[in-house]
């Protein structure tokens, strides 16, 4: 095992990660921006070192600190936790000229996996499924029909130009194929100044379901069963859940087995997952895209599978056979996740940075919180707004439901907004509960902004700002109080940067 | 007390009164409540009232009448003014114009100014864009109207409160310029 | 499923309850003694009435305002969690006059198996082994002989009078009998004025493993892996885990067997525990008693079975069938709990009633709170000290072990003393790493007062405390602080309700 | 400024500066710590000494010496006293008794009071049983002495640190009664 790991990266999954290495007996050394002193990975290593200003790209980012730090402290190997390094190859590489074991996977799995042509052209060729659809651009009415026909309908017609293929229309019948491919051509000249166009199959109710790997580096891998993550606000996950309502024990088999196509692609060696687009209508599955690194969800996958990924993942590194395989994975019961997120999800889940003046996290029965949190902590601006993810198992899908929202009604932030009301919204959502979701549920379901919607307690809440007022009047009236010294009454201001956001004209 | 409580721009005339040591009685409109009151930890309280049991938030800076109260999960933005007080404030508010102070509603970076003082702004229109956590958020102008000045420079941060820019409204019956 | 759910408890448990009711959909009711308005039960109910003065006689144990409680705000089942009226005849029988549902089993299960003769009788007719020993006095040496060989050695002299059979001196020899008896007929007559002795099987090693079974009304039945809960100080439980080191599965179907047999002796139709006595030496089982509630430490056994036993209890109550069979039943991992007291384990395990100052709680995965305590909480005098139950679950023993070491390093009480640290000392022990326990332990294991031990961070204590006053004295030689104002100033008082125990002479 | 520390009966000179805002020096004996010194919460410390991170929790009440520290679930007591002030505190010890004042270690109901004025006790005997938590807890004299007076009753509740009885040290070279 390793004698010293640093975790190049802040906030719930240092956390995490830290946790992994005090149970695996490796002390841990983080690192910090100037921004984040007083952050609670800082609180949590048994060493921290600080490395540079707020801007992620003059800290975080800034691996050639990182690496100095490691050889400096001696340790000798770096867990990137997600986002920041954690899918940067050169820094593996790096770390491997440095003779620092990157916990993740090799170098040429990142480069592969992170380009979208060479991922798609890598899995292809080991026959795992891609969206079906054009290589290159139409030339003619003709060819659009032959295309059509060899797609299946329905078909989306997409611009080449406008970044990732922007979709003009959505043709569900063959007659209609010609006089879209004209109008198509004419509106991308128009929108983008190139009349490029192509075809592709419209997925219908598109959902997010993705496989957990894991391998090791003497070519063992295994898929564990698979995360639905549909949930999504601006195209990144809110709320995700395993195993999917729609995926029964064949479709898990082929997805799993489509996804160790694909990391077997890379000699994958590491904890992974393979993203795939699945028609809710049909149930096709197609690849999307490889992520090279612990994700936000893995903890679900922990819940129903009994497997502790970043233990595992730490263990891979450092040459560890995998404890188990394909035939002992296990898919028990049913996980959640709901991220806790510093925004105001009434308010087009803006961000709400600020000073965390309360909290209360949930406790009992399968319910795991996984926070970077503390009373006092001031959220910087600098970062992703997530704050916590709240994790419940539950033995069926019901139980699951509703012991997230026992966990989320006794969930409290306060000093500034978060989504945990909004987790609780969508919890009680007919078509939520019936697993019928895709990757529009929020927008379709909800208004973005929707502040004076109806909340049940308007009444107590009233008579408790009564006597709370009445209390501190009376008490004012009695000379027993200065101006800051009643409790709480410091913090409160914070309230004033974050919490009346929408008082102000400008939204 | 009395008390004006405003609440999503509804207000509702409340009454307070300790006829027994952490016992109030509270009267919202003509709805009386009689509760059994308790502060465990400072702004957390826990009322029973007629036997049911509410764990409730309450937070307000001293010197403010804005209280900040939260019930299972959802957020209350309660303004609780003295009667008197609001009474006094109501016939000093007669005179206010529809002018707009854009304020900054988070901590963040200016990232680009898309007005400048003179420009004529419909509702909705997009004055500023904000970057915070990684994201860009458009300040939008919530009248139509024409800018009189602004405060915000590309490039430089704000804290939540900052002023962004002013804006007066249109009025179509006195000509501008 | 019951309309409404009294919950004639307080602390921990009525908090699990309410839980376990919330993710029913079932509203909840508290009751509280006049010490207990601010206690957390109270603020986590739906409702919540005052019973009564502090004293358990005078609140909680009165059943007829409970009933009273529960006839006026219309509940129709009450749940008595453990201890006050949860093992009690009489009221199951009073709820039942009433119409309302005793959450238990029938009332003559509590009552055979709630007296220690006729428990013995009646599980003894279905087969299930008590200890070896006399159900008489011995008259003669002779015959103390005869016994002797009848029962096999090491055997125990017990004395009649002073209570359970004091222990007079334990034999492993036959030609030592004669003499143990001339001996001990004298010592007892000089001890209780009574000189009846009798002889038992002496149990080496003595192990404490219980069986927890859960019954439905419809006759069906199961028993779930044992839990071991061999660390006791004053034959109290401090520490289980689930399932016991010395048990392998034939042994387990055997002492599952035997309680199933037990719980049929009363038609059992509840969630109950068999408590056996196990010999660490030769792994014989015996039976100890059995009780007629869900324990304190359930959640181990919901770790590693994945059943929710309190809301299993519920819903067999209210009349549902049991969701599975015995063959259904899982033994998945290992699970750990360490019990918080209220209580210095520097100082014979005095209770230290308080103010709670301060508090951070662990989290992360398959950590398990289960809390009655909140930052502010005046933990009273007149009730049990445990504050709350730490729960890990591990996939093997040993990252259970690791596991909970680093949550007990997450849990921060301030304000009184807790067994927080004294858990973390067991989890090192090698004696508990090996499994080697018995119901010995911490008697042999543990100076019962040590408060001067090592601590391996005195210089850091030194460092911060120097730290502390500096900023103090500095910002006093400003003025800028006054006498009470600064942060947790006043509350820091309460250390010396409790805190600082030891400097007083009397100890 | 200088201190002197007591930590389980050991005194320890202690220097403290803070040469830059947020980094104090601290000499223990002759050992040095340069400390990067964080509250993030009140009486909660983050201390980075030489890279090694440390979260420390230390309370006092305002008037106190006496500092309550909790690193890693292990409590310490320290004694943190201005050397002045402690050198002022020795001189006046001169003269001090060695009568013990036996104080509740808790708070409790006296269940039994097992002394008199004038008896004589031994080291480690029980004077008194308190019954607190539903446990029964002996209080034991730490010395041999006398009784001098007994201010517990049975049956009444005492809280923490209040007085049960006093024992005079028995000094056999003065023979008593």
């Amino acid at each position: 095992m390793f004698k010293k790991i640093l975790i190049a990266n802040r906030g719930e999954i240092t956390i995490r990660v830290i946790r992994a290495c005090k149970e695996l007996g490796v002390p841990t050394v983080a690192v910090f921006s100037e921004a984040d002193r007083a952050a609670l990975h800082v609180r949590a290593a048994d060493e921290a070192y600080c490395i540079g200003p707020a801007p992620s790209r003059d800290s975080y980012l800034r691996y050639d600190r990182i690496l100095e730090v490691a050889k400096a402290c001696g340790a000798d190997a770096i867990h990137p936790g997600y986002g920041f390094l954690s899918e940067n190859a050169e820094f593996a590489e790096a770390c491997a000229a440095q003779g620092i074991t990157f916990i993740g996977p090799n170098p040429r799995a990142i480069r592969v996996m992170g380009n979208k042509t060479t991922s798609r052209v890598a899995v292809y060729e080991m026959g795992v499924p891609l969206v079906p659809g054009m290589r290159e651009n139409l030339t003619s009415e003709d060819q659009a029909l032959e295309w059509a026909d060899r797609i299946g309908f329905p078909i989306m017609m997409k611009a080449a130009a406008g970044g990732g293929g922007k979709v003009l229309r959505m043709i569900a019948r063959r007659e209609d194929v010609a006089a879209a491919y004209r109008a198509a051509k004419s509106e991308s000249l128009a929108a983008f100044g190139d009349d490029a166009v192509y075809l592709e199959r419209y997925i219908e109710n598109p959902r997010h379901i993705e496989i957990q790997v894991l391998g090791d580096k003497h070519g063992n891998i295994i898929y564990c069963p698979e995360r639905e993550c549909s949930i999504q606000r601006r195209h990144q996950k809110v709320i995700e859940e395993a195993p999917s309502p729609i995926v029964d024990p064949e479709m898990r088999r082929q997805m799993g087995e489509a996804a160790l196509r694909a990391a077997r692609a890379v000699d994958y060696d590491s904890a992974g997952t393979v993203e795939f687009i699945v028609s809710g209508k049909s149930r096709e599955f197609f690849f999307l895209e490889m992520n090279t690194r612990l994700q936000v969800e893995h903890p679900i996958t922990e819940m129903i599978t009994g497997i502790d990924l970043c233990k595992e993942m730490i263990r891979s590194a450092a040459g560890y056979e995998l404890p188990f395989k394909q035939e002992d994975i296990q898919c028990n019961g049913h996980a959640l996740e709901c991220r806790i997120y510093a925004e105001d999800p009434d308010n087009r889940f803006l961000p709400t940075p600020g000073k965390i003046i309360g909290l209360r996290v949930p406790g009992g029965p399968w319910v795991r919180d996984e926070s970077g949190m503390y009373e006092g902590l001031d959220v910087p601006i600098h970062y992703d707004p997530m704050l916590s993810k709240l994790v419940v198992w539950g033995s069926t899908r019901e139980r699951m439901v509703t012991r997230m929202l026992r966990a989320l009604s006794e969930y409290a932030v306060k000093g500034i907004k978060t989504t945990i009301p909004f987790h609780a919204r969508v919890l009680r959502n007919e078509k939520f509960l019936a697993g019928d979701i895709d990757t529009n549920f929020i927008d379709t379901q909800f208004r973005p902004q929707d502040e004076a919607r109806e909340k049940p307690h308007e009444d107590i809440a009233l008579v408790a700002a009564a006597i709370k007022a009445y209390r501190r009047d009376k008490a004012k009236a009695l000379g027993r109080l200065g101006g800051t010294s009643e409790g709480g009454g410091q913090d409160a201001s914070a309230w004033k940067a974050s919490g009346r956001v929408r008082r102000d004209p400008g939204f | 007390m009395a008390y004006i409580a405003t609440h999503q721009g509804r207000t509702t005339r409340v009454k307070v009164s300790e006829p027994r040591p952490g016992i109030f009685t509270v009267t919202l409109g003509d709805k009386d409540y009689e509760v059994d009151f308790l502060e465990p930890q400072p702004n957390i309280l826990s009322l029973l009232i007629g036997g049911r049991s509410f764990e409730v938030d309450v937070d307000a800076a001293p010197t403010s009448d804005v209280f900040e109260v939260y019930i299972k999960g959802d957020h209350y933005e309660v303004e609780m003014i003295e009667e008197k007080k609001k009474k006094l404030a109501m016939k000093m508010s007669k005179g206010v114009t529809g002018r707009q102070d854009v304020k900054s509603p988070m901590a963040g970076n200016v990232r680009s100014v898309l007005v400048q003082p003179g420009d004529r702004v419909a509702a909705g229109q997009v004055l500023l864009i904000l970057e915070a956590m990684k994201m860009q958020n458009e300040i939008k102008s919530a009248i139509e109207g024409i800018v009189a000045s602004v405060t915000a420079r590309e490039g430089v941060a704000v804290a939540a409160g900052d002023p962004l820019c002013v804006v007066e409204p249109w009025e179509p019956q006195f000509p501008v310029g």
